[in-house]
């Protein structure tokens, strides 16, 4: 095993970088390549991502597959990586601008809004009626949350304004933002105070399941369970049994595990002979792909059922 | 062994007519805040009651109706609940001039022990509560041993411990959550203090009576047993309440053993409260514990103070966050307001409390 | 002077790091006596009886009470068998009422449950067994026995922390400097509470600068000097110039110390 | 006025004869251990030392050859050099019994103003800098007014200001980090700390060699000057300090506003060591210099402590990270040693300090 | 004795919340004199030199230093202007060494460019004065002058604060109970550092609750009472059992109060 590789994720507590970390490990064994992994304390911690790099350089890796904590501020160190040969791969968040990286292998955050946006819209069908809470990520606002957020309005059909900025638009529809920090709790609490704004609320935008999870136990707190559209982005397995249990209305699956087992094959491949990914086509990164999931499809958007979703989820 | 009556030096035999005066005492009548500052300097305790009421009224007015309804009221409860609890044990351990960093760590990784026995190695629910409520009472074990034996300081203990449970709790994890609907199916009973009773609009949860229970046992043992006295003594001075002949050091180690106990309460609290079992929830809650307190009037420097003011320290937090989201203000200048309740709320304190000219 | 001494001590060792505070020191207490200990700063006065109170434990060494040798890890042990003191430091907790500072560690329950199942203190009867014990030392200027103990005046502290040494002492009291900051009248009050508790029968150790003071009350003398006893004298049979000297070292005891 | 020289109390005629001695002094031998722990104590500087040289080499030994690269060296240097000069500001304001937790954030509020201004608003670089120069001294005078005028505990004061300049951060930067692009374009300067002088493998950044710089000045004011002296004294005892002639209000508020200076150098630094400027970055800088001062050996109690202990502390700790990164050590378990660590090396600094028996 | 006094107060009144420390207090202190301030504990004699000595702010009165108004609003304010205190409390730093206490706030700073503009300390020269002053007082046994202040016994703790006092007043040195923990051996020496002061044409105010030792030295006493001067005797003139008697309020004074 002289090919050493590093796999660098945002946070080690969030499951979807757990089970990308299981993907590229599970991976790496199977192709005998050396694996290190690290990851940031909190969403944002763009030192440790920093200093993981430059471990990596030191430590004489082949190459680097990375989450960016934040999209511009890593460029410089991994600027660094690959002036010392190293390959550079961008996992599911892509860098500003992409060609930072060698090659990014993601979704597409905004698409994965975009499809639960459409959703929600078709099966409401008349969307003029539409109370929409809106539960983002947390105060600073990070590429993944304006990128799910501004999708999901744009597939509902709200004018975004600025497709950077979560919370400008000044659609009548939506009810408000409230942070979750991504968990339940959060997801719970922010989905209470949402709830005192405007109890008619009907659809809920939900920046992952865990927040889904819990902006759920709000509403049936006060028994308004059935009265919302709850919709996600993620496709982690709880999240997709939840889809099943009726908790979730659709989720957007990612595919973590892939992104990871593809990122280690291209750097045994660059390790082998020096070539490098290339992107799909049409876009300037690697689409691991985007499945729609929910139980309730409706015309026109193609998804699968969770009883499928469940065997691939997060693969 | 004999000896008469003792006349003392020379100069002392006229001190039996000495009077028995030793320092005037005078009553000063001043303008109306003076009058304030003295009344409040004689209940302390009523100066967290006042902020509590004046914040909702004022978000009463700002916010209007929704504000006020029943409904919302309890809802505040309901969201304070954990935190409260929490803001319970640390407020125990600030009493003894200690602080801890490392409440919400050990309660989210005693949600995880429980969670992880009763879901998914199928042991029966109270047993599972059960190793949770030991394993919390032996976090803060650890923490108190680490303060009396090794004599470190709390603040440095805790910071250490709070990565070490933090550390744990990812490890048994997974970073996964347990889903609502798998605890449902398998151990309801750990979702026991999410259930309410609701009448008009309220909606009064278990979590929320837990929470004011916990604050009247303490007060109790704090106020009307020997053990309370003892918190208070060591927390004062505690090197004079060693010499005064309390065990300090197990004085020490029962508080911080009762408190990672409460943690552990707060453990079961925590899932009713968020439905599922939540590895990444309350991160911030060993800060947000101390704010309570601190705006409860309770001293950093210990002995003083009294632990019903955390109650209201964490009511007021949590009065301030739902009025400024109510009035939509910004996330972000919710944060910042938050820090500037901290710093006014204990200014006003250091004002009640130099009472002076 | 009855023949057992009822405190003992002999050998005591206690270092401070490279400082050897007591060195071989002995002591002997006999019943019903007021023993004054003297000696220079530093002399290790306030280190010997910290090591018969349980407040420090000796390197070497071993003490006896009642004849028997006793070993006492912490204060409480100390007071639970009977020996009380008065610390230079006073040992009283501030934030604190009176009350509670002179019940602390050994506070009543109220009788049946809810003393004993729910723990609930007494605080009436401690209340009235306070004002008793503090108007027995005349320091009733003090307007409200629930005022916290930082609002007293030092000579007011320094009474509450003699009478509460007075109230639980059974066997032995010991006084580290108890008037060192008082004026005349305070400490006139404390050397007449000192006989009055010597009339009870019980014992007291008094260590003090304060020579007049000493030949005053004193039955019998420990001049203590560079952490050891260098001799015990009688008061009657000794002037204050003798102890002065003895204790600082300008003169050596000759074979007549007691 | 003229009196013969007086005789004093009858009984004190002797006292020219009595001897000088006041207490004996003696040398025990003792076991290797206490001699180490005896020679320790009287050089408690040493302690983070030795400690940093046997961590080098355990890692060296387990991580092998990439860990005692000139690179990997020099690396670390590099990696701990913002922390560091936080950890320099923390050293100022615990040596005065006091808590920071708005170091860090006052750091990335002025990177973020200087970036602003120097990248977005067009201002000369120098000027962007001169501005975040005078913003980070007066975040430290309000930091330092709370506590000395309005009487506000070190902690609680910067648990609140910590709230209003994260706030104030994300409000200016809007959340958005300033590309490297766009400030190699508009303002080099910014990034000037981030360049290196490299010679074999290693790489030593300016960053660096400012980190060590600063620790110099600091521990240069420390110790040969007034103003050093008075800011042990009024960390050890402020009111003793206040009565022996020291203005112990403008001393604290210096020092609050020193530190607030410091962390805007490192503000500077911190863009060349990112690169760009990141509004969400050293979150946890916070509590992370805080780690390096109790690493180092600075007692929280305030008067006592070197600042190079806190330079030594950041060292060790960086160098923890970078031997558990190196020895491919899971994150979760990477987060578990470190709360050992701290609690290790602050067990092992109360048992040098305590040399008795 | 001259006829201005060097230190004057008119009607200095202090409350502490519903405490009055001071209420309408005179005090005079005339060049070359030593002056004792005696009173019952509480009486107000500490709260009276922390006036003068600018470490309170009186709420009502004035202070005047030669027959001048001052207004001291920190203790750095009355140094400067010559008045050196040791308080009850001693303010000493404990981590502090021997000499950076003594110069604590009057540091010496190298001459030339060092001092001038790196404001570096001139150490050797503080050291040699430091153990000059210490050497006046008998202090020499202290080993170390670096060595640091809390690894020192009281009475040498005491010691070192009354060296720093009799160093830097140049017009008056007040003394808050200098004695009151010290040894016999230890007071003698603080006894005859005041006499040798006074022989320096300095004046000194000397609080004490040992009234032979005010007896001793004290060429006026002020005597203290309920927060006001209630006369000033001449100890020559009046017994102890006089000057007791009036602070206890046992007698009053007569007109014959000087
Ligand atoms: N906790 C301690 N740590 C280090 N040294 C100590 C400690 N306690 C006492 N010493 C030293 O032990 C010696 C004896 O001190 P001790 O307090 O017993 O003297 P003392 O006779 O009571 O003096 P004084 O009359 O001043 O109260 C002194 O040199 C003192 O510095
Ligand atoms: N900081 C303070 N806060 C409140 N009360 C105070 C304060 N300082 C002094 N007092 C009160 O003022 C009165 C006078 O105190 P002061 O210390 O001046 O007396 P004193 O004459 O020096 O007594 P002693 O002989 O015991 O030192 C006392 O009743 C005391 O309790
Ligand atoms: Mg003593
Ligand atoms: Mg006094």
């Amino acid at each position: 095993a002289d090919v050493g590789a590093c796999l660098i994720t945002k946070t080690d507590t969030n499951p979807f970088f757990v089970k990308m970390k299981e993907g590229a490990t599970a991976k790496a064994k199977e192709m005998g390549i050396q694996l290190s992994t690290f990851a940031g304390k909190i969403d944002g911690d763009v030192e440790t991502q920093i200093a993981a790099v430059e471990s990596c350089i030191a430590a004489g890796a082949k190459g680097i597959l990375i989450t960016p904590s934040d999209s511009r501020a890593l460029a410089p160190a991994v600027t660094q990586a690959r002036e010392n040969g190293l390959l550079v791969i961008a996992l599911d968040t892509p860098f500003e601008p992409p060609e930072t990286a060698d090659a990014t292998f993601a979704t597409d955050n905004f698409l994965a809004g975009e499809l639960i946006g459409q959703w929600a819209a078709a099966k409401m069908g008349d969307t003029s009626g539409a109370k929409i809470a809106m539960l983002d990520l947390n105060a600073s606002e990070i590429s993944v949350d304006y990128l799910r957020n501004n999708g999901f309005l744009q597939g509902f059909g709200v004018d975004i304004k600025d497709p950077k900025d979560i919370g400008d638009e000044d659609d009548p529809r939506i009810v408000g933002n409230d942070v979750t920090n991504g968990n339940e709790e959060g997801g719970r609490t922010a989905m209470e105070n949402l709830l005192q704004k405007d109890p008619g609320v009907n659809v809920v935008y939900t920046i992952n399941e865990p927040a889904a999870a819990g902006a759920y136990e709000a509403l049936k707190a006060v028994g308004l369970e059935n009265q919302a559209l709850i919709v996600s982005v993620d496709g982690g397995c709880p999240g997709v049994q939840n889809v099943k249990d009726g908790v979730i209305g659709a989720t957007s699956m990612q595919f973590p595990l892939l992104m990871a087992s593809k990122g280690i094959e291209a750097i045994a491949a660059f390790a082998a002979d020096g070539t490098k990914p290339a992107n799909t086509e049409g876009l300037d990164f690697f689409n691991t792909g985007v499945e729609l999931v929910t139980d309730e499809p409706v015309e026109g958007i193609p998804s699968i059922t969770s009883e499928e979703a469940l065997k691939r989820c997060w693969g | 062994m004999t000896q008469s009556a003792p006349k003392g030096q020379s100069f002392e035999h006229d001190l039996e007519k000495s009077d028995k005066r030793v320092a005037s005492f005078e009553a000063h009548s001043k303008g109306g805040l003076h009058r304030l500052q003295h009344i409040l300097h004689g209940n302390p305790t009523l100066v967290p009651v006042i902020v509590l009421l004046v914040s909702v009224a004022v978000f009463g007015l700002i916010a209007g109706g929704k504000f006020f309804s029943a409904f919302n009221l309890t809802l505040i409860m309901q969201q304070v609940s954990i935190i409260g609890i929490l803001a319970a044990a640390q407020s125990l351990i600030i009493l003894t001039a200690g602080i801890d960093l490392s409440v919400a760590a050990i309660m989210v990784l005693m949600s995880v022990i429980a969670g992880n026995l009763a879901v998914y190695s199928g042991w029966p629910a109270p047993i599972a509560l059960l190793v949770a409520f030991v394993g919390g009472t032996v976090a803060g074990l650890m923490n108190g041993l680490l303060v009396t034996k090794v004599k470190l300081p709390p603040f440095i203990t805790t910071l250490g411990t709070w990565s070490i449970f933090y550390a744990l709790n990812l490890w048994l994890s997974g970073a996964q959550s347990i889903r609502s609907q798998d605890i449902d199916a398998n151990a309801p009973l750990l979702k026991f203090f999410g259930e309410a009773l609701s009448f008009g609009g309220a909606r009064i949860t278990y979590g929320s009576i837990l929470m004011i229970a916990i604050f009247g046992v303490l007060w109790y043992m704090l106020n009307h047993t020997a053990w309370g006295r003892h918190v208070y003594a060591v927390g004062d001075d505690k090197e004079a309440a060693e010499l005064a002949g309390i065990r300090t050091d197990r004085t020490l180690l029962s508080v911080y053993m009762l408190a990672g106990f409460v943690c552990s309460i707060a453990a079961w609290a925590s899932i009713g409260r968020v439905g599922s079992i939540s590895p990444q929830s309350f991160y911030e809650g060993n800060l947000q514990s101390i704010t309570a307190v601190v705006v409860g009037g309770i001293s950093l420097f210990g002995g003083r103070g009294s632990i019903l003011g955390a109650l209201f320290g964490a009511l007021i937090v949590g009065v301030f966050q739902s009025g400024l989201r109510l009035s939509n203000v910004d996330v972000l200048w919710q944060v910042f307001a938050i820090g500037w309740l901290i710093i006014i709320a204990v200014a006003i304190d250091q004002w009640i409390r130099k009472v002076s000219a | 002077m009855s023949a057992h001494p009822i405190l003992q001590a002999r050998g005591l060792v206690k270092r401070y790091g490279r400082v050897t505070a007591l060195d071989n020191a002995d002591f002997d207490l006999y019943p019903g006596e007021i023993l004054a200990v003297i000696g220079d700063n530093g002399a290790g006065k306030s280190s010997l009886i910290k090591a018969l109170s349980g407040a420090v434990q000796p390197d070497e060494g071993e003490i006896l009470l009642d004849g028997k040798p006793v070993h006492f890890s912490s204060p409480l042990q100390a007071q639970d068998a009977g020996i009380a003191t008065v610390y230079q430091t006073l040992a009283l907790s501030p934030a604190l009422s009176i009350v509670d500072n002179m019940f602390v560690g050994r506070e009543l329950r109220k009788p049946g449950f809810m003393g004993q199942y729910l723990r609930q203190l007494d605080k009436p009867a401690m209340r009235a067994f306070a004002r008793e014990k503090l108007s027995e030392l005349g320091l009733m200027t003090i307007q409200n026995i629930d005022q916290q103990v930082e609002t007293l005046s030092g000579g007011q502290r320094q009474g509450v922390a003699v009478a509460r040494a007075a109230a639980f002492g059974s066997k032995v009291i010991i006084l580290d400097e108890p008037t060192a900051a008082l004026g005349v009248k305070e400490s006139r009050r404390v050397l007449e509470l000192i006989l009055d508790v010597r009339s009870r029968g019980i014992p007291i150790v008094l260590i003090s600068h304060n020579m007049p003071h000493v030949f005053e009350v004193a039955d019998r003398i420990h001049i203590h000097r560079l952490g050891r006893r260098l001799c015990t004298i009688d008061p009657k049979e000794h002037s204050m110039s003798d102890a002065v000297a003895y204790m600082t070292g300008a003169k050596e005891p000759g074979d007549k110390a007691a």
